[in-house]
């Protein structure tokens, strides 16, 4: 009895030991592979400074390899080296050790590392002595070219100082990483910020010239010349609609969209409130404007609150015409359907950013019986107040409104400008398109704009 | 799922039948949900901001300085202009110096406007400039298949909508004779495009339906799942609660429906 | 004292940020990077402005016992509540404030954004009338797409996906391009004359 | 107030009502609706029913949670055909927190397997599918274009071990298995850019076959590369996914919601009808009374 129990207890001892074994050896069928000859290094090497950025960026250009994809067809990617000087070990200890520190410690070692940061120039001159290749990044076979960026924040690791000698060299690399070759050496090269992005002049000339256009009209139209301005129907809607909420003794709801104040969009729809404001204290109707954002409401309450003052019934003014709700999209959007069906306004005005809920408003609105007036810049949320409201301003429509409903000359000025600006684009279009079928790609690059 | 895991899921069930029925009308399980959404909202953004905004962007970049020296022996001392902004806009607490506040809005307007200058131009005039100069594909004009978006015809015809889409927008002149015939015609493209991106919108509505019928759908599965160690007669019981709620409204309604049609 | 210098404010700062664009360098994006944190730091300084509308107008409505005045008791309680479990304990992740996120925020929200499935029907029903050419176009483009999956139309099938596909990429683009350049002119044409002090309405002038 | 004036203005919430029963009873009972088939998609279902058991098929899945309600009904038909196939799967994630939902993929499908099921007819017996002999699940590895060209080499370069820690040359599927050259095929189903690598450095450089499998959003905008035939075939959204689980006769969670879709579809397209009908009507009854 005692010896089966012995015999298995070997037996499992051995079977241990093999599979142990057999763990530490090498397994059976591993990859042969066979002795591959070191591939052929890039050449042509070249650094130079990123364009039009902020500095902190090299950009390194070289020829393939003959070995990516043809001859032995084994280069797999392309590690890319820069010579980084000791010094940069000892300023990254005490970058480390800063982020721990605190009070006048963090204080001291602060200037210690901006003293620090102020020698890297100075650190990289001393090339190519105490200082080491070290690998920065890879390119994939089939690429040209590596972008080395560093940052500008000081206090980051990959913080990349400016006006620095920086030394590159790229290895063609196979998928055995002993096995490579280098490229010769290229440098010194250094980054720096350019102080104008040629990349987008057309853009400056662009907003140049719709500037003095803008200015040469206004000027002309304080000199009195007529300007016609072709009837817009949803803005005439807006005045019967505020005689409609009179005879009918109902408010008019003002929905200034879920912009923030700086949004141009908001910015239009403010000017829209002030005049509807205006109006509606002349005829003592009630207003009621909810308000998503609270600079929004900050500035509605200014607005409104002159507007009231300009139609000398300063004392009307109540205080919570326009209110806070909420700050979150479809809790305002349950608030003002609520006091919709509640206070069933005569007319609602949506002017300014809407998203998703355009539809909601909309809908309940109708359901509640009110003319509704639209007006956005989004563009996908203009089929739904099309569909759904009786009035809409279509994009840019939104921005003239504010000139329709005021008729102030120098206003209708501005809005001559932007109509000759509409046609110097239509010209342009279509000058493009023909150059473009000619093939005379110098015209169109004019126009290019690089980010 | 625990049973105080199941009351949540409960109370958002419930929370979400009272939403819908603002579809039948504006009633008090409507206003509940609306006035609570509304309160928990607020709280909930004000103490995100404080956590995610406030204390990042300004707490953090002075919190080396000391308040005895108004901050200013900090590290960051210019961080103090954008809270001197902020506390002016406190000034509309009091009606008499109310005006002060209007300082920071006109930084922030300032701002606003400044930086929508040159992107918008960039953004929505040149490049879409840019883009309309195409080369028109003169080898396949007439494209493969029954309608070819590819083709030379099609880029044709998004050159011409668009800029017969321009000319609907000149306010400066009257949509009259040749000029408001081609007026006319843009504004067909861009009714044509609005009813196409009304249609495409239509199924990413419907499966928003859909989610909320599985949400329902799971709190109804939660109630009857014995499988579920530490289910209790208490789920159905909440269970059967809020659906026989639900069902003696509608059963109220009906009746109430039914007696103003007999009047 | 009152405008001249809100609006000369108004100027300087708009002028900077338009050559900022310009500007790559280092400093001018630094300037930018912080004028951005003012706007954040100003909006949240504003948000007591507005939760102090919020309680003003929910207060006012109970003392007053306006219609409804119960229902702003439930807004009070729902905020004070809120930012009494956001600020005690281990703040966000405060195990009421996330329940009280997850199970109240989440499906009334989520509720709000199904109604639209509804409302799309009934404005498609009450609006979607062929009265003009305009309109009939649009009804027409927003059929052929809502058609595109439909099995039932058997050898129509290939022709209104094809349709669809079409009236999405060509005429719908056409529209946006016309859109998109007139809104950016009046996107710019407004910025300048609130940056020129040509248009004041913001400001409450008449 | 004749039939027309009714239909015209019938109360909205009879449509609210009648939208709200076609969309649940349409979610609740599974009958069949039938799916017409692009042949984008049916190009992929034929490769992988064509391909002969013991063959490989490599399925890269590249997405995160927020896209699994479109991709994972694709992701789900995919295995089963395969599996039914008795082919070998190989599946890798380019996308740091997908490895958790591929894994559960291919336990739940493994699962369905044990039990006997017919599928377009043919009876395939229940059977057990197992890491390692029917599927080797690779899990993640950061630089995609590095891992899809090191794959190009060899497998064991930039996955050693699988998922579960198990070095690739004790897995029996494995053996001899070396690059692409081995793969029948790769089916990405993706809900980031990481089909780009797919296409330009696994498919340019080694010009194996790949199919996508794509959210509704992106479809639209690789059609290109089905034109170029970079790539044999291409399902897009929901309805991609529905389209190949109609070919395997498989129905699934897609079928489910384009069953919900195509119907409420139906029922909005019948109220614009509707209203128009009403609308031409009695705008005919008010020119005659005028005229009349």
């Amino acid at each position: 009895m005692k010896y089966k129990s012995l015999v298995i207890l070997l037996f499992i001892f051995c079977a241990f030991t093999l599979s142990a074994a057999q763990e530490d050896a090498v397994p059976v069928d591993t990859v042969q592979l066979d002795s591959i000859l070191p591939p052929a290094p890039v050449s042509n090497l070249t650094a130079q400074d990123n364009k039009n950025d902020h500095g902190h960026g090299i950009t390194l250009q070289w020829e393939l390899s003959p070995d990516d994809a043809a001859g032995q067809n084994t280069v797999l990617s392309y590690d890319v080296f820069r010579w980084v000087p000791f010094f940069m070990d000892t300023l990254q200890s005490i970058q480390d050790s800063l982020t721990g520190a605190e009070g006048t410690m963090a204080k001291q070692l602060r200037k210690q590392r901006d003293q620090a940061i102020a020698m890297i120039p100075q650190a990289h001159k001393s090339y190519p002595e105490n200082g080491e290749w070290r690998k920065i990044g890879t390119a994939f076979s089939g690429q040209t070219a590596y972008e080395d960026v560093g940052v500008k924040e000081r206090e980051s690791p990959d913080y990349m100082a400016d006006h620095t000698d920086y030394y590159y060299r790229v290895d063609a690399v196979t998928f055995d990483p002993a096995i490579r070759a280098s490229s010769e050496i290229v440098g010194p090269v250094q980054s720096s910020g350019q102080l104008f992005n040629t990349g987008r002049i057309p853009v400056f000339v662009a907003v140049i010239v719709f500037g003095f256009l803008t200015i040469f009209f206004v000027a002309r139209a304080k000199k009195g010349a007529d300007l016609y301005v072709r009837p817009l129907a949803g803005i005439e809607a807006v005045d019967d609609a505020i005689g409609r909420a009179t005879e009918m003794g109902k408010p008019i709801l003002y929905v200034l969209g879920l912009g923030t104040a700086d949004m141009i969009a908001t910015i239009a729809s403010f000017t829209i409130l002030g005049r509807v404001a205006k109006r509606v204290a002349e005829y003592q109707t009630e207003l009621i404007v909810p308000c998503y954002d609270p600079i929004v409401m900050t500035v509605a309450q200014e607005t409104t609150k002159a507007a009231f003052l300009d139609a000398g019934r300063p004392d009307a003014f109540k205080e919570d015409t326009v209110y806070f709700v909420t700050q979150s999209q479809f809790a305002y959007v349950a608030a003002v359907n609520g006091t919709m069906l509640r206070e069933l306004p005569a007319t609602n005005i949506y002017m300014g950013k809407f998203f998703a809920e355009s539809l909601l408003l909309a809908e309940t609105g109708a359901l509640a019986g009110s003319i509704q007036i639209a007006g956005t810049d989004e563009i996908a949320q203009l089929p739904f107040f099309i569909v759904a409201c009786d009035y809409t301003l279509i994009g840019e429509e939104l921005y003239a409104a504010s000139a329709y409903l005021g008729r102030e000359p120098i206003l209708l000025g501005s809005l001559k400008a932007q109509d000759y600006a509409k046609a110097a684009v239509i010209i342009l279009a279509i000058v493009g398109v023909v150059a473009a079928a000619l093939e005379w790609t110098a015209f169109t690059g004019l126009f290019r704009v690089i980010d | 799922m625990d049973f105080g895991t199941f009351l949540w899921i409960t109370l958002g069930a419930f929370l979400t039948l009272s939403t819908f029925s603002f579809l039948y009308k504006d009633n008090p399980f409507y206003k509940i949900a609306e006035h609570l959404v509304v309160g928990v909202s607020a709280g909930y953004w004000v103490v995100i901001l404080w956590y995610n905004g406030l204390v990042p962007n300004l707490f953090q970049m002075l919190n080396d300085g000391d308040w005895y020296y108004l901050w200013l022996n900090s590290s960051r001392p210019w961080y103090l202009i954008p809270a001197i902004l902020g506390v002016l806009m406190w000034t509309r607490f009091s009606q008499k110096y109310a005006w002060v506040s209007r300082w920071p809005l006109a930084v922030y307007i300032g701002m606003g406007t400044g930086v929508a200058i040159p992107l918008e131009m960039s953004n929505r005039v040149n490049k879409q400039l840019y883009a309309t100069m195409v080369n028109i594909n003169w080898e396949s004009f007439w494209g493969d298949g029954f309608l070819d978006a590819a083709a030379g015809y099609s880029q044709i015809i998004i050159f011409v909508g668009a800029v017969a889409g321009l000319f609907y927008f000149f306010f400066s002149k009257a949509h009259t004779g040749v000029f408001g015939a081609v007026a006319k015609f843009g504004i067909w493209m861009l009714m044509i495009g609005f009813g196409a991106s009304f249609g495409y919108t239509v199924m990413a509505r419907i499966s928003l339906f859909i989610n909320r019928i599985q949400g329902l759908h799971g709190w109804g599965t939660a109630a009857f799942d014995v499988s579920n160690p530490n289910h209790s007669g208490w789920f159905l019981a909440f269970f059967w609660l809020l659906i026989l709620g639900v069902a003696a409204y509608v059963v109220l309604e009906l009746v109430k429906f039914i007696k103003h049609r007999a009047a | 004292m009152r405008r001249q210098i809100p609006l000369a404010l108004v100027f300087i700062f708009g002028i900077f940020m338009i050559f900022q664009y310009f500007v790559p360098h280092e400093s001018s994006e630094w300037i930018y990077e912080f004028f951005l944190k003012w706007a954040i730091i100003i909006g949240i300084f504003a948000l007591a402005l507005g939760i102090w509308s919020l309680i003003r107008v929910s207060v006012d409505r109970i003392k007053t016992k306006k219609l409804n005045w119960g229902y702003s008791l439930i807004t009070l309680a729902g905020l004070f509540v809120m930012m009494f479990f956001g600020f005690t304990g281990e703040g966000l992740e405060n195990p009421m404030f996330r329940n009280f996120f997850n199970h109240i925020l989440i499906p009334i929200q989520a509720t709000m954004f199904a109604l639209l499935a509804f409302f799309i029907a009934s404005a498609a029903y009450r609006a979607f009338r062929a009265r003009n050419v305009m309109a009939s176009l649009l009804l027409i483009a927003a059929l052929i797409v809502m058609l595109r999956f439909n099995p039932y139309l058997g050898p129509l099938g290939p022709y209104t996906a094809d349709a669809s596909s079409w009236l999405l990429n060509v005429p719908n683009l056409a529209a946006k391009r016309a859109i998109i350049i007139g809104i950016g002119l009046g996107i710019v044409a407004t910025a300048l004359k609130v940056i020129l002090g040509i248009e004041r309405g913001y400001m409450g002038k008449g | 107030m004749n039939i027309f004036d009714r239909i015209m203005t019938l109360d909205r919430r009879w449509v609210f009502l009648f939208l709200a029963i076609v969309c649940v009873v349409t979610y609740f009972i599974p009958f069949r609706i039938p799916v017409t088939v692009d042949d984008e998609v049916e190009v992929i279902y034929e490769f992988v029913d064509t391909l002969k058991p013991g063959q490989i098929v490599m399925v890269p899945l590249d997405y995160d949670p927020s896209t699994v309600a479109e991709l994972h009904p694709m992701t789900y038909a995919i295995f089963e055909h395969c599996f039914r196939k008795q082919l070998k799967v190989i599946v890798t994630s380019l996308h740091p927190n997908g490895p958790g939902m591929a894994e559960q993929a291919l336990l739940d499908v493994a699962d369905s397997m044990k039990l006997d099921r017919t599928y377009n007819g043919v009876t395939y017996r229940g059977r057990e599918v197992k890491t390692g002999f029917d599927y080797t699940f690779l899990g993640y590895k950061p630089y995609p274009a590095l891992v899809i060209l090191g794959m190009g080499q060899n497998f064991r370069l930039p996955f050693p071990t699988d998922y579960y820690g198990i070095p690739l040359d004790s897995l029996p599927m494995m053996q001899g298995v070396q690059n692409y050259d081995q793969v029948a095929g790769v089916i990405n189903v993706s809900g980031t850019s990481g089909t780009d690598y797919w296409i330009s450095y696994g498919q340019g450089r080694f010009g194996f076959p790949l199919a996508l499998g794509l959210t509704g959003v992106m479809g639209a905008d690789y059609y290109p590369y089905l034109n170029s035939g970079q790539v044999f075939g291409l399902m897009a959204g929901l309805y991609g996914a529905a389209q190949y689980e109609e070919l395997a006769d498989n129905a699934g969670p897609a079928i489910d919601g384009m069953r919900v879709q195509v119907y409420a579809h139906i029922v909005i397209i019948m109220f614009i009808i509707m209203g128009n009908v009403g609308y031409f009507i009695s705008r005919r009854e008010k020119n005659k009374k005028l005229k009349g």
